[in-house]
């Protein structure tokens, strides 16, 4: 098979599906759905053809796909090793959780909308993976923003979905917005987009990124990846079903922030990545406060995300791309895993969300439960789990080249393990709290199936020799960058204390919880500062209706007033007015009239003698 | 004459011909009424489509001409000549498009005296294609005027609330405009000593006679608020928002989606590449004018409640790109220009089109008082939210293509990096009235007018009559976006030719990768020359 | 003995045949009619369009076939005759014909006698035809006199109506007041003329020359352009032709007296009277006054820019459509004084102005005759006031009225469609060639505003007053309209109008290559 | 006539006329507003026969002739018109003439 | 200054007192007489520029026919002076109508001191000159008068003649009684 074939194949399968879907089963929601989960198979195999079959070389390929003036843009793909990497994740998690979805949203009644969405959302996400220049990239990128659109608004008869993929977008087309200059400005000064060319050309000539371009292009990273200020939307994205907030809002679309730095990571200077790693780190902390305090599953799952972008983004900030992706790689396993398994209890519960609503359903529940503790050992960097292989990465870098940022992620991972074990602990552990949580019982192998593999990947995800070398071939100089750092071992006591301080506190705090919680009654100040999330949302909702509505009210109001008002009203009020004083002369007598004469024949006469200066 | 020939004579003289028959009162059943009506717009939709697929621009210029010297007024060298060129061709299919979707509208819009309704509106669109296909600047604007009158009239019989006063306001305004550049052409046939009144002659004439930059700078003025005018340029801009919340939808369809493409149109093709220093010097008060038009109309869109007058100040918002694509004054600028025309005109009708769709269904326009139509009308929920995001520029649809090239002209040059900055932030202010648009309507609870209305009125989602104009402009849309190249490459021949003075100009910006072989990127060892030294003047269109 | 044989033989009366066909016709007209002493007089309105309608055809074919192109003094030096005089005739020729056609309908209607009605027409029609030819400031006097009598009588002819003898009041006092300030211009061009030495003026060939004739003048007035009593003579001139045409600020006659007129005399006044006038204008301002040129230019400015100013601005709160017409024909007349600056312009090349401004008068004839024969028809009680509100609906209720009438209506508000639109243009193109450009500012503000009140008659004839959805008691209202379907010439005549400035507009034919 | 010149003829016909533009302008008796007409063309007649004198030409004296036949003519309609206004309206004052208005 | 000079200050204030007489009069018969005197004096002042015929002309048809035509319509309306009170609006206007006619005539009378006639003295008259060409030469004769009209101006005299038929046919359409114009 020709390697130009498959990735049109690739692209072209989740396209048609959604297409079948949308103009013939729209009515058919099962068929539509088992189409999508083939479909995603589909995707499955090809991807790892393509990852197996490349022989680990450079594919690209290329055609031109719109030429206008002096302006080429072309139509292309490049499969190199972190597409792969991505390629593998996408396509890998993808499946898992469209099988997970058949269960999950096994009894919905729009489940044509759903997967079709889903099927839009795999067809842009290998897009933005495979996509060979940066206008491509952006192309996708908006699609996965519609396709994020389009699933959070699943439920879009509630006003908290309506709103939140509102949100989503808008607060995406911000951060685009600053890609979209960060391209053109790119173009202009390089006069490429494609990104093998644009690696060339910096190497060539390294003064022609700048820190202004560097942050333009960030804007797009941090809309998506919602990093800060942009970082509004991920927690409000929740009013989507769960699997797609597994799918989309943590295992692969907020990644693909993290993948657009590494592509390009040639056009940042030394001061854009000193900004991400600050970035980053702030992240992690201040999502991990946020995160301590929410009752909301889903919510703590979301802001746990946001910190773990953080801990990405600092990575790469610290010069470590390929430690980010490695940690991205390890992240869409475990947070899939827990998105699912909240899925999984959620679903069990009759959708509620709220944690304290819920309590011993470790009993109740058992794989599930397994599975999701499971999780939270790996985020909580556990030893020799997947997550404390990436993440003692990301601190051992920062630990020898960057103190206070080590001591912010530090800080950060202590914060992780004690509201993820406060999540397990209220959630799994004590006395079922409400009607909903002491009905539940475990669901089927469809959405079982998936907890156990990613589990499995969990635990094992950070042995990176034991994937093929294919898919984890970015991360490995990095990886032999990290091995040969100094304070392994101390590395190795401080993660181990933050995990068991985490746990412990954790322990003792929530153990045995009602339906309040501990923390409120015991810092409530602490507690109410938590819980503000430092008044973005306020500030943002301050914004939308102190500042934008009034200004677009203000805005209506001079249009009629001027432009409207002054401007036709008022041109045409003066010629009525004009047409008035006119009208008024015709008096009908004819001395008045003779008037007329006189000022006439004077005006002329005098014209003549000249008293107008001529 | 071949088949081509006859097919663009043809899809103007048959939408006449069937409005003279209607209008002359043959045939009294209703059902021959719709079927004439239906081949008076079925007619130009073939030949656009068939013209555009045909066309060969290879040789540059025109095709398909059609000559003739005695008709038109000797005197002012007027000719009736008609053709299609690269720029004129994806707008000629376009229009097509625009006036099926907008004649099927109309056919079963049941609307009183129909057959004056749709004779009316054969006459609109016989001008339309007009326009597009004369080659002669006379005929070009004699043609808009025959597009442009029945909208008066239609406003007048069939328009909403206001529709007397209103469509005197209309009338006057456009009036003024229309009379403000046929000045500007005037001033042209004028001061240019040409053999004919057509863009081939003027511009031979002028490579060698070219004007006074003070004479270029005045007739292009004229040319710009006349057209200005004619397409809602701020701060004239009152009189579009307001007429189409109030004309019958086929005429805010054709009206928006095509008629106001005619100044563009006209300053693209006609005016900027005849009168390059003029449109240089204009340049910068223009680069203003649009940046009110995204920013300032875009705004006022946010504040609209009335669904159909968000989409009017929306539309009119969308023309501040396209005539940033003009002040920038290079051929990527115009031919970007030349594709967001296309895409908008798409784009904006089946906006107006869905909107009335809304109305049959909630009753009203006021978007407080709809809400969760999306559950009982799945289908127009989905057309909606592919309109309103073909609106809002997503990749996919042709607008993005439109858009993302007029920034990307803007980048060129360092001066107008900050309109670029300024103008991107349309993409967020459009973003933020079409979702809400969206929200408010389809998603959500319903309202308790909404609910009061359903009562009396069953609603019941799209029927296959009202899919099939929307599906016709959609799939358009769709192609646009996901094969530029279909148009590009024919606008991009055209306009490169017609800008070259202008692009001349401009070449020092160029970028140093087009300045540079791509073979010497590769061992860039062997390359030894800084790039500063590699001379700026080297041309960029000999790849 | 000799002189008077030479003077004799240069009178050949063959040359100025049409104007003694018509006053011969005319005497024959009041002839017939007094010895018909009861009968009804539509005799004679038929004789009248008969005879009128074949003197056009034949003076049509013998200008046109035969070529008598060439521009000649006739009757020493009184006329002069060439083809812009030729056209001129066929024009005042076509409109007393329809004037007669307008006033057979409207005579039955309002039972006055017809006799002295077509008698006085072709009179004042004759009268017209010699004062565009006139080549001398005398026979243009007594040519305007004539007219000017016949217009007074013609006016008030509806001598029940007190608003029609008012009218002709008015018309007779502002006539007659602006025609001595004409006479006055006369005199004293006439004075310097006559002897130059006395005066100041310097010009010494002037034995033997007539110190009348436009050639003399013509001289005279480029020696001396800066002679203040010449100038007082030249505007004072002016002003009285501008009484005629309408132009600010000798316009305030206007709407009065096309109101009070009966309607076929309110479209020869709109129509014929003011294209004498611009005629003279333009024979004098390119003739006699063209060594002026740059002193009465901006003089012409002013006024072309008031005129149009005035006569939308006022129209726009007019609610009397007679009234209405007659502010608007007020601003045609601004539009045509910047055609006949043009004309100024050009010096030396000032055919091509004076051919657009024959184009826009034969225009506004089609046009005007369209709007005040549908007028004509509407059986009001008093027939001077016409509103708005009779018009509603019109177009729905006598399609061809509505068709004529928005033909016409369209046609003067400078619609593509019609004759009035290449007309304007036209107008446009060679205003812009003259560089008037504050002018040409001016017209195009001036139209725009125009739309105003023309698309609100239009508005009404053609939209449905009421929203479409609640059309109840539309029939309720008296339908105003006389059935004149069986009037075939008529109706006949107004379509081939319509049709004609359709046609005008969309081919120009000789117009269009024609200068 | 040694000392007067063609200018004092010229400025009696210009106050004559003046006199005569005074009556139209101030007068609303119609009778005497076309009595000042009269005037005014009686001014128009001084210059004219003073310029044909001065000049020795003959033009100017035929001219007043016709001048005189116009009079005469236009104030006999006039007076026909007042006639038939006067049996409509009672009045002869230009005030008490006023249907035509807006 | 001699009895030429005298005569005409005299007949020139005469007819324009006269003028303004009759302008001023309240009673319209009175206005008639002044109108007389001033008609007359013009005539005089005809004579004292040698334009007998013409003198005799303006006694004859204005003296005579015009302004006996004026008073018998004065007397046959038996129109009354103009009535009663002189309301305030009515003196504002009569004074800007005085005002403006008096710019006017001011500004008449610059015109006239124009050219600084260098006419010493009045040329004499050659009465038994030929007829020559265009230009017919002033003549007190009958003669020369009536050579002028029908050779030169004979196309102006038989249009005038159609101006007073129409004059005439006019007067005849105004008058007749509206009443027959009904039965008919």
């Amino acid at each position: 098979m020709e390697t130009e074939t498959v990735v049109f194949s690739l692209l072209l399968l989740p396209f048609l599906s959604a297409l079948v879907t949308l103009l013939c089963f729209r009515k058919l929601g099962n068929i539509a759905s088992l189409l999508s989960v083939a479909t995603s198979g589909g995707i499955l195999v090809f991807s790892l053809f393509l990852i197996f079959n490349g022989e680990n070389e450079v594919f690209s390929w290329q055609t031109t796909w719109l030429r206008m003036s002096n302006w080429e843009l072309g139509f292309g793909f490049l499969i190199d090793a972190p597409a792969r990497l991505l390629l593998f994740v996408v396509s890998f998690v993808g499946f898992l959780i469209h099988i997970f979805s058949l269960g999950y949203m096994a009894d919905d009644g729009a489940k044509a909308r759903y997967f079709g969405g889903l099927s839009v959302f795999m067809f842009s996400m290998i897009g933005i993976t495979i996509a060979d220049n940066l206008i491509m990239i952006f192309v996708f990128w908006e699609l996965v923003g519609f396709s994020s659109y389009l699933l959070i608004a699943h439920y879009f008869t509630t006003e908290e979905a309506a709103q939140a993929s509102k949100k989503a977008f808008i607060v995406n087309r911000v951060g685009d917005f600053g890609f979209l200059i960060g391209i053109v400005l790119t173009y202009w000064t390089a006069g490429t987009v494609n990104l093998v060319e644009l690696a060339d050309l910096v190497d060539f000539d390294p003064t022609i990124v700048s820190t202004v371009l560097g942050l333009a292009l960030a804007c797009g990273f941090i809309g998506k990846s919602a990093q800060f200020p942009l970082h509004i939307w991920l927690p409000d994205a929740m009013a989507g079903p769960t699997p797609v907030s597994a799918l989309i809002h943590a295992a692969t679309m907020v990644a693909a922030g993290i993948y657009l730095l590494v592509r390009i990571d040639f056009m940042f200077t030394e001061q854009v990545l000193a900004f991400f790693g600050i970035l980053g780190a702030g992240m992690g902390l201040y999502a991990g406060f946020c995160a301590l305090v929410q009752r909301d599953i889903k919510k703590i799952l979301a802001y746990s995300t946001l910190s773990q972008l953080g801990y990405m983004t600092a990575a790469f900030g610290l010069g470590m791309p390929g430690i980010a992706l490695f940690h991205l790689m390890t992240h869409a396993f475990f947070k899939a895993l827990m998105f699912l398994g909240s899925g999984s209890v959620i679903h069990a519960c009759h959708h509620e969300q709220d944690i304290f609503k819920y309590g011993g359903l470790r009993k109740k529940m058992p794989v599930t439960a397994l599975t999701f503790l499971v999780g939270v050992l790996a985020i909580s960097g556990v030893n020799f789990l997947s997550g404390y292989f990436s993440k003692d990465a990301i601190l051992l870098t920062a630990y020898n080249t960057n103190m206070p940022i080590f001591l912010i992620l530090y800080v950060g991972a202590i914060l992780t393990a004690l509201y993820m074990f406060r999540l397990y602990f209220i959630t799994f552990e004590g006395e079922s709290r409400s009607e909903s949580a002491s009905s539940a019982h475990e669901n089927g192998a469809l959405m079982t199936g998936p907890l156990i593999l990613l589990a499995i990947l969990s635990i094992f995800g950070g042995y990176h020799s034991l994937f093929p070398l294919a898919i984890v071939e970015p991360l490995l100089p990095d990886i032999e960058l990290v091995a040969a750092m100094p304070n392994h071992m101390w590395m190795i006591v401080l993660g181990t204390f933050a995990w068991v301080v985490g746990g412990i506190t954790a322990r003792n705090l929530y153990g045995r919880v009602g339906e309040a919680d501990p923390l409120e009654q015991k810092t409530p100040v602490f507690f109410a500062l938590c819980q503000s999330k430092l008044f973005f949302d306020q500030i943002y909702g301050f914004y939308v209706q102190r500042i934008q509505d009034p200004c677009a009210r203000f805005f209506e109001v001079m249009e009629l007033l001027f432009i409207s008002g002054l401007m036709v009203r008022g041109s045409a009020g003066v010629a009525g007015l004009l047409a008035l004083i006119g009208k008024a002369f015709y008096v009908g007598k004819i001395h008045s009239y003779s008037f007329w004469f006189v000022a006439g024949t004077i005006g002329f006469l005098a014209y003549a003698a000249g008293v107008f200066g001529n | 004459m071949t088949t081509d020939q006859i097919l663009l004579l043809g899809s103007i003289a048959v939408p006449a011909f069937v409005s003279i028959i209607l209008f002359s009162g043959l045939g009294r059943s209703e059902s021959f009424v719709k079927n004439l009506a239906l081949v008076g717009f079925g007619f130009p939709f073939i030949a656009g489509i068939v013209l555009f697929l045909n066309f060969d621009g290879s040789k540059g210029g025109y095709c398909f001409e059609i000559f003739h010297p005695r008709m038109g007024l000797q005197e002012l060298k007027i000719t009736f000549h008609l053709g299609l060129n690269g720029v004129s061709s994806p707008l000629f299919a376009m229009a097509g498009v625009v006036g099926l979707a907008a004649g099927l509208t109309a056919i079963h819009s049941g609307a009183d005296r129909l057959r004056l309704f749709l004779a009316l509106l054969l006459t609109m669109q016989a001008g339309l294609m007009g326009l597009f296909a004369s080659v002669d600047l006379f005929f070009y604007y004699l043609f808009h005027e025959f597009a442009l009158i029945p909208t008066f009239i239609m406003i007048g019989l069939w328009g909403g609330r206001d529709r007397r006063s209103i469509a005197l306001e209309i009338t006057i305004y456009l009036t003024l405009g229309a009379l403000i550049s046929l000045g500007g052409l005037v001033a042209l046939n004028v001061m240019v000593d040409a053999e004919k009144f057509d863009f081939p002659s003027l511009s031979s004439a002028l490579s060698q006679f070219a004007l006074a930059e003070s004479t270029q700078f005045k007739i292009f003025g004229l040319l710009l608020f006349g057209f200005g005018i004619l397409v809602a340029l701020f701060p004239f801009h009152t009189w579009a928002a307001k007429g189409y919340e109030c004309a019958p939808t086929s005429v805010s369809m054709l009206h928006a989606g095509v008629l106001k493409k005619f100044g563009l149109y006209g300053l693209i093709q006609i005016a900027a590449p005849l009168l390059p220093e003029g449109a240089l010097a204009w340049s910068p008060y223009l680069l203003w004018l649009a940046l009110g038009n995204i920013i300032f109309v875009g705004a006022v869109a946010i504040a609209q409640k009335n669904l159909k007058s968000m989409v009017g100040y929306g539309s009119v918002m969308h023309m501040g790109y396209c005539f940033l694509g003009i002040a920038v004054c290079s051929s990527l600028g115009a031919g970007s220009g030349v594709m967001l025309m296309v895409a908008h005109g798409l784009s904006v009708s089946l906006m107006f089109l869905l909107s009335t769709y809304v109305y049959k269904r909630s009753g009203t326009f006021e978007m407080d008082e709809m809400g969760g139509l999306g559950t009982k009308t799945p289908i127009l929920a989905c057309f909606f939210v592919a309109a309103s995001l073909a609106t809002i520029g997503l990749p996919g649809f042709g607008n993005f293509w439109g858009e993302f090239g007029v920034f990307l002209s803007l980048g060129q040059n360092p001066d107008h990096h900050f309109f670029l900055y300024l103008a991107a932030l349309g993409i967020i202010i459009s973003a933020i009235f079409g979702l809400r648009a969206v929200a408010r309507i389809f998603y959500g609870g319903s309202s308790d007018e909404l609910l009061e209305h359903e009562k009396k009125n069953p609603i019941t989602d799209l029927s296959f009559s009202e899919i099939l104009p929307a599906g016709v402009i959609l799939s358009a849309l769709l192609f646009l976006g996901l094969w530029p190249r279909g148009i590009s490459d024919r606008i991009d021949q055209e306009i490169n030719s017609r800008y070259s003075q202008l692009s001349s100009e401009q070449s020092m910006s160029l970028p140093p990768c087009c300045l540079l072989d791509k073979g010497d990127l590769e061992n860039n060892q062997s390359l030894s020359i800084p790039l500063e030294k590699i001379p700026s003047s080297k041309p960029s269109a000999e790849k | 003995m000799e002189a008077f044989l030479n003077f004799s033989n240069s009178n050949i009366w063959s040359e100025i045949w049409p104007e003694i066909v018509l006053a011969v016709g005319a005497i024959l007209i009041l002839g017939i009619d007094l010895f018909r002493k009861n009968g009804s007089s539509s005799s004679a309105g038929i004789l009248a369009i008969i005879l009128q309608a074949t003197l056009l055809v034949v003076h049509l074919v013998d200008y046109l076939v035969w070529h008598h192109t060439f521009d000649r003094d006739t009757f020493s030096g009184m006329l002069q005759q060439g083809i812009q005089g030729d056209v001129m005739r066929s024009f005042f020729l076509l409109s007393s014909l329809l004037v007669s056609i307008l006033g057979h309908q409207y005579l039955k209607g309002k039972k006055l006698r017809a006799g002295e009605f077509h008698h006085l027409t072709m009179l004042a029609t004759a009268g017209l035809m010699l004062l565009v030819q006139s080549n001398h400031f005398l026979m243009l006097f007594v040519a305007l006199e004539t007219v000017a009598v016949c217009f007074y009588t013609l006016v008030a002819y509806n001598r029940n109506s007190a608003k029609s003898l008012e009218a002709g009041m008015k018309y007779l006092i502002f006539g007659a007041l602006s025609s001595s300030m004409l006479l006055f211009g006369i005199v004293l061009l006439y004075g310097v003329a006559a002897n130059p030495e006395v005066w100041g003026a310097s010009y010494d060939n002037f034995a033997g020359q007539d110190p009348l004739g436009f050639q003399y003048l013509g001289n005279l007035l480029e020696a001396n352009p800066d002679h203040l009593l010449l100038r007082a003579g030249v505007v004072l001139i002016i002003a009285g032709i501008a009484f005629k045409i309408g132009a600010a600020p000798f316009q305030i006659w206007v709407p009065d007296v096309y109101h009070g007129s009966p309607m076929p005399i309110t479209a020869f006044l709109a129509v014929s009277s003011k294209a004498a006038g611009f005629f003279i204008l333009v024979n004098l301002v390119n003739g006699p006054f063209l060594g002026m040129a740059d002193f009465l230019l901006p003089l012409f400015g002013f006024v072309a820019t008031f005129t149009i100013f005035f006569g939308n601005l006022a129209a726009c709160a007019q609610r009397n459509l007679k009234r209405m017409l007659g502010l608007s024909g007020v601003a045609h007349a601004g539009y045509l004084l910047v055609a006949v600056m043009a004309s100024m312009h050009f010096a030396g090349d000032s055919d091509r102005a004076i051919w657009v401004l024959f184009f826009y008068l034969f225009v506004y004839l089609f046009a005007s005759f369209s709007v005040f024969g549908v007028m004509g028809l509407a059986r009001l009680e008093d027939d001077t006031e016409h509103e708005f509100s009779h018009y509603e609906d019109l177009a729905k209720k006598h399609p061809w009225m509505g068709f004529v009438l928005v033909s016409g209506i369209g046609s003067l508000a400078g619609i593509p469609p019609f004759a009035g639109f290449v007309a304007k243009l036209l107008l446009i193109t060679v205003a812009y060639q003259a560089n008037l450009y504050f002018s040409l500012a001016a017209m195009v503000i001036g139209v725009a505003i125009s739309i105003y009140y023309y698309f609100g008659w239009i508005r009404e004839i053609t939209f449905h007053p009421k929203p479409s959805f609640s059309d109840e008691d539309s029939e309720k209202t008296k339908d105003l309209w006389l059935q004149v379907t069986q009037v075939g010439v008529f109706r006949f005549c107004m379509l081939s109008l319509a049709i004609i400035s359709i046609v005008l507009g969309l081919w120009q034919g000789p117009f269009g290559d024609a200068f | 006539m040694e000392s007067i010149t063609p200018q004092h003829f010229l400025f009696l016909a210009f106050l004559l006329f003046g006199v005569g533009f005074l009556g139209v302008v101030l007068r609303r008796n119609l009778l005497l507003v076309l009595m000042s007409l009269e005037l005014m063309l009686n001014g128009v007649n001084i210059a004219l026969v003073s310029f044909s004198r001065t000049s020795l030409n003959l033009d100017g004296s035929l001219f007043v002739f016709f001048i005189m036949t116009v009079a005469a003519a236009e104030v006999a309609v006039g007076l026909a018109l007042l006639v038939a206004l006067y049996k409509k309206r009672q009045s002869v004052f230009s005030e008490d003439i006023s249907l035509l208005k807006n | 200054m001699n009895i030429v000079d005298l005569l005409f200050y005299f007949f020139a204030t005469l007819s324009v007192g006269g003028g303004v007489l009759m302008v001023a009069s309240r009673h319209p018969v009175s206005a008639a007489m002044f109108m007389i005197i001033s008609l007359v004096s013009v005539a005089a002042l005809f004579v004292l520029l040698e334009a007998f015929f013409l003198a005799i002309l303006q006694v004859l048809v204005y003296g005579g026919a015009v302004m006996v035509l004026f008073l018998f319509i004065i007397m046959l309306l038996d129109v009354g002076p103009e009535g009663g009170k002189v309301s305030r609006i009515k003196m504002l206007s009569g004074l800007a109508g005085c005002l403006s006619v008096g710019i006017l005539i001011i500004l008449l009378l610059q015109f006239s001191g124009i050219g600084e006639a260098s006419l010493e003295n009045w040329q004499p008259i050659q009465d038994s000159e030929e007829v020559v060409g265009d230009s017919l030469i002033f003549s007190t004769s009958l003669k020369n008068f009536g050579y002028g009209l029908f050779t030169k101006y004979m196309l102006p005299i038989q249009v005038a003649g159609f101006l007073l038929l129409a004059a005439m046919v006019g007067v005849i359409v105004l008058s007749k009684n509206a009443n027959m114009e009904k039965e008919n």
